[in-house]
């Protein structure tokens, strides 16, 4: 399955690996602040009717 | 003539409103004293008066008109006491700066730096400031802090004549000025209802 | 206008030697440098025209955060915002005080200091002019980044990061007008560009440090 | 419909959490199909062997990080002009997602720059003018951070948006002009015409598409989550102004 | 004590990340150095360890003026004189925070700037060990400059020339040992050296500073 | 007991000698307030009961029982109201700050970053800090400015309970604070002849 990367394989794969890495982390950190803003949010909102 | 006048202000600070429909006229010759307990939102209103800050409704009229004096001074330790009033008599194009001098009894402290004045000593030299600015109306926020006796009676010796030369005041303060014939504006009953800023608005 | 320039100076001076102490940290950088780098001279005479433009960038970028800081801190900006002077007009006197206080005295010395890092003789005419087109762009900038952090608690920092990438073209046409002085090499190219950055620099800017400051200030 | 409406916030959640889901699937899909079709299934380049699959990430994070400069741009003139929030907050939710872009170009082209050109980095323009634009990123981010008031935090760092356009173009040219004759960038560029093969092109465009979604779905993502946040605040200060 | 180092850290995270600005400010001089020598590699990596401990010592140095300058302008530190803590302590957990805030940030970046400048393979381990050895000292020799110019309006010119002299053995030291590092030497004596000076500081320089504050303060 | 007590004290500004020869003492239960006009030396003097600067000649006993307060309240703008006493009792190493929170009407305020307050609500914010301290004198330099009527009486309050607990109370002002059993000291009679500082006395 994996393909031969030759001498290159360390290059290849450490690229993949640093760019896929930023790329969820910036999604999973997108993920968690949009859902504890919307915990946040949700909360206030409760309250304010509730009162 | 009105030389200052606000109709239905609303004012708000840092985000938060903080007054609503608050309307004064201050023609030649008067004093409008502000009254209201602490965090009611005078140095607001006063700010905003002065064009410091824009109102969030309402209009002001005269802001150009207007010698604001804070609670900071505005003054430089470094040059004396002289220096400092000719500075500002330079930036308002006035000149002269004898009046104001005499007027705050500052003329044996004039060679000294402002930075080892003491803090009433400050306060005269920021009030003696209005003086050489020669606008027409003085917006003063809390300008008694830190003066003695007898230099608020020279404070209010120079607010009488002031008016008599047909200027105005607007005076936020907590005690006593011993000033005749002004008017008094309770800024109380206009504390804003409790709601969003406007700038949040949109997001309610 | 002329008052707040005169009493910017007066300061500057008063306040323990405003003109020199910009100087004396150009003196400094430039000292280090042998001491971390090396001693060689001939190393040294090929990276003295970039070592002294960074040396004069960072001097001029160390004062920067008091162009409006003090006068904000004690209240006088907001007296000033009330009188009758147009914001471009403070911006535009505040920057010019600060090159005066500043630039000025780097253009100065920094033939003087090019002798301590071995710049070879053809450059320091080149150097000597290309800072003297270059640092009134560096206070305008300087004056814009200045505007945008006043009021911020430990704005200094934060001024070096939001000014520094703006001081990029200038630093480098700069360098280059003095790097290819140096080596005996055509001028005329980067120099012209120089002058075109500062130039549109100084008359823009101003403009854009009034409208932050008008923010600010609110 | 003017597309003004959706500068309001309520309006702007409403659309997005519509559009969102359908967007992400389809930025995954792209990604997942154009990196597999890219990693497994095109042949190693004849001069640079198989370290050719690091353009799959390296030229969408380029264009990315670009782009999303001008967004941010685009955005920022919005609000000045028009003063719609929901544009000077999705400048705002933008610029991480921009700097992560350009560190994305920025490592990849340095991993590929060791086995190609024997070291990390090199003072090419192309790089340097990438990591100019970084330090932008960094500043405008520093700056939202610093000030309290959300519309004068709006209103400044809008200007600097502006006023560091310039600036990045200059500094641009300038940089091309610097490193001019000094360091050529021979083996930086494979022409497209000449050198990028079908086989590299279309898996390539595969990516950029999905790299394009991904960005728009964060930063949809990300504006309702300071629309939110905003939100809240204003909540909450109602609240204790009560 | 521990109050004042929690309080201290805390303020800095709140005024806008004080933990990144030195850090930027460190890859931004980073940045500077090749854009004003000129790109070629082979004369930055000679340079390389010189300019990254500069960079350091000036990252550090800008961030010293807000130290104890903030606490005296709202008149904490008059309130911290009068309390139950030994000044001594005070100016050492002041040194502590700084430290915290912007040597130890300084440090861990440091290699990763190194690869910027094409800093040798064999210099890393070396650059970063010369600077966890170096920058406490950095820190506690800002803090007593800092304590020294407390109080003097544009005090921050005057720190940098204060403690740029008091700071050239410590570059020397470190700067050697990155320098010997990268070219494959012997950095034993150096590395003794920079050690010896860092530890001398950390153990004297906190009282001076303590005796310098109860002067400035009165 | 006398908490506080200075003896023949003579204090300089600046290198000025501003007060000679004053002595005082301050006993558990009792308040003495300073009274001068601007630039008489309170400030000064009140520093150096302080210990913050050393006197030219006498001596100050007690220096370590005292809590100061002067013009400037060493608030952090960026912590909360409450976060900054929590800071100050930790420095003073006492703890519980609803005793100072309730005395100033603070809790509402509570959770505000300090910086947001306005002037009266600041220097509320400063005097509790007093209440944090647990030290028996408390040195006050115009602790009212700013202050309206509510806030003084909430202040006169406090300063009464202090005393009630056997604290002890040096404060200089220029208005009537309405504190019952205070001794007045005028310092103006202590005004130091005209001469050259101690420290050039050497030159002469
Ligand atoms: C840190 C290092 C690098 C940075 C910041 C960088 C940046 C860029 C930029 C800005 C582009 C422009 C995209 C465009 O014009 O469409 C680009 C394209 C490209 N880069 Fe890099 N690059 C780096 C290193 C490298 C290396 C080492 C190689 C390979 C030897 C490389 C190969 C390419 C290729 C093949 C393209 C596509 C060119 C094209 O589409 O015409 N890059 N890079
Ligand atoms: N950023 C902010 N967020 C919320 N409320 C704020 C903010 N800044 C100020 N306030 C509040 O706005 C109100 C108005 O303050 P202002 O300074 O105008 O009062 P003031 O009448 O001058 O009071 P004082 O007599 O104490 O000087 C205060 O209650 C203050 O707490
Ligand atoms: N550096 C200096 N040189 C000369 N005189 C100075 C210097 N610094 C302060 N003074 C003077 O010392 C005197 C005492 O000042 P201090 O601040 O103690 O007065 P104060 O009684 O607190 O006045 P206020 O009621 O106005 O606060 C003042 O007259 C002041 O002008
Ligand atoms: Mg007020
Ligand atoms: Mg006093």
């Amino acid at each position: 399955m994996m393909p031969d990367l030759g001498d290159y394989a360390g290059a290849v794969l450490s690229a993949y690996a640093v760019s896929l890495g930023l790329i969820v982390g910036l999604v999973v950190l997108s993920l968690w602040r949009a859902r504890r803003v919307r915990a946040a949010l949700d909360k206030v909102e409760r309250r304010g009717r509730r009162t | 003539m009105s030389l200052l006048s606000a109709s239905a202000l609303s004012v708000s600070r840092g985000g938060v409103p903080v007054l609503d429909g608050v309307s004064f006229t201050l023609g030649a010759g008067r004093a409008l004293v502000l009254r209201g307990p602490n965090g009611a939102g005078k140095t607001t209103l006063l700010r905003t008066v002065a064009g410091l800050q824009p109102p969030t409704a309402g209009a002001v009229d005269g802001t150009d008109r207007v010698a604001y004096a804070g609670h900071a001074d505005g003054l430089k330790a470094m040059l004396s006491v002289s220096e400092n009033l000719t500075f500002w008599a330079a930036v308002f194009a006035t000149r002269g700066i004898d009046a104001a001098l005499d007027a705050f009894e500052l003329r044996e402290l004039a060679d000294r730096p402002a930075g080892t004045l003491s803090a009433g000593q400050k306060r005269r030299l920021g009030l003696a400031r209005l003086l050489v600015t020669g606008r027409p109306v003085w917006v003063l926020d809390e300008p008694t802090v830190s003066l003695d006796t007898a230099s608020v009676a020279l404070f209010a010796e120079a607010v009488r004549r002031h008016l008599g030369q047909g200027g105005a005041a607007l005076v936020a303060t907590h005690i006593d000025l011993g000033l005749p014939e002004t008017d008094t504006l309770d800024v109380t009953p206009f504390r804003a209802a409790p709601r969003a800023a406007v700038q949040d608005e949109a997001f309610l | 206008m002329i008052a707040l320039l005169l009493r910017d100076l007066r300061l500057a001076v008063r306040a323990g030697g405003g003109f020199g102490l910009g100087l004396a940290f150009f003196l400094i950088v430039v000292v280090l440098v042998p001491l971390g780098v090396g001693p060689e001279t001939a190393l040294l005479s090929r990276i003295a025209p970039g070592i002294l433009w960074i040396g004069a960038l960072l001097a001029c970028l160390l004062s920067l955060d008091r162009i409006f800081a003090l006068d904000r801190e004690d209240g006088t900006l907001d007296l000033l915002a009330t009188a009758p002077l147009p914001m471009e007009g403070i911006a535009a006197v505040k920057a010019l005080a600060h090159w005066i206080t500043t630039g000025l005295p780097l253009v100065l010395a920094a033939p003087v200091l090019g002798v301590l890092l071995n710049l070879p003789a053809g450059g320091f005419a080149w150097l000597f002019l290309s800072l003297l087109l270059g640092t009134p762009a560096l206070s305008v900038i300087g004056t814009f980044g200045a505007a945008l952090t006043v009021g911020l608690k430990r704005g200094g920092l934060l001024l070096s990061l939001l000014v520094l990438p703006l001081y990029v073209p200038t630093l480098i046409f700069g360098a280059e007008v003095a790097r290819r002085g140096a080596e005996g090499l055509a001028v005329e190219a980067p120099l012209l560009l120089l002058a075109g950055v500062s130039l549109g620099a100084l008359a823009l800017l101003p403009f854009a440090s009034a409208a932050v400051l008008r923010v600010t200030l609110r | 419909m003017s597309l003004w409406e959706y500068a309001n916030p309520v309006r702007f959640i409403r659309f997005t959490d519509r559009v969102l889901p359908p967007l992400a699937v389809l930025a995954v899909v792209c990604l997942v199909v154009g990196l597999i079709w890219g990693f497994f299934f095109t042949p190693d380049d004849y001069r640079q062997g198989s370290t050719v699959k690091i353009i799959y990430l390296h030229v969408p994070a380029t264009l990315m990080a670009i782009n999303a400069w001008l967004m941010m741009l685009v955005a920022s003139i919005i609000w000045i002009v028009r003063r719609h929030h929901v544009s000077a907050l999705a400048a705002r939710a933008a610029a991480p997602v921009g700097a992560t872009m350009t560190v994305i170009a920025l490592a990849t082209g340095a991993i590929w720059g060791q086995p190609m050109w024997g070291t990390w980095w090199a003072w090419d323009p192309r790089l340097t003018s990438f990591l100019i634009l970084f330090l932008f990123y960094l500043g405008y981010m520093a700056l939202w951070e610093a000030i309290e008031n959300d519309d004068t935090a709006a209103d400044l760092t809008s200007i600097l948006c502006l006023v560091g356009s310039v600036f990045a173009l200059l500094s641009r040219y300038a940089v091309n002009f610097w490193n001019q004759g000094l360091h050529q960038g021979a083996s930086l560029s494979l022409d497209k015409e000449e050198n990028v093969a079908d086989v590299f092109y279309f898996p390539l465009l595969v990516c950029i598409a999905g790299f394009v979604l991904l960005f728009v779905a964060l930063v949809f993502l990300r504006t309702q989550t300071e629309i939110r946040a905003r939100r809240t605040r204003a909540l909450i200060a109602r609240e204790r102004a009560a």
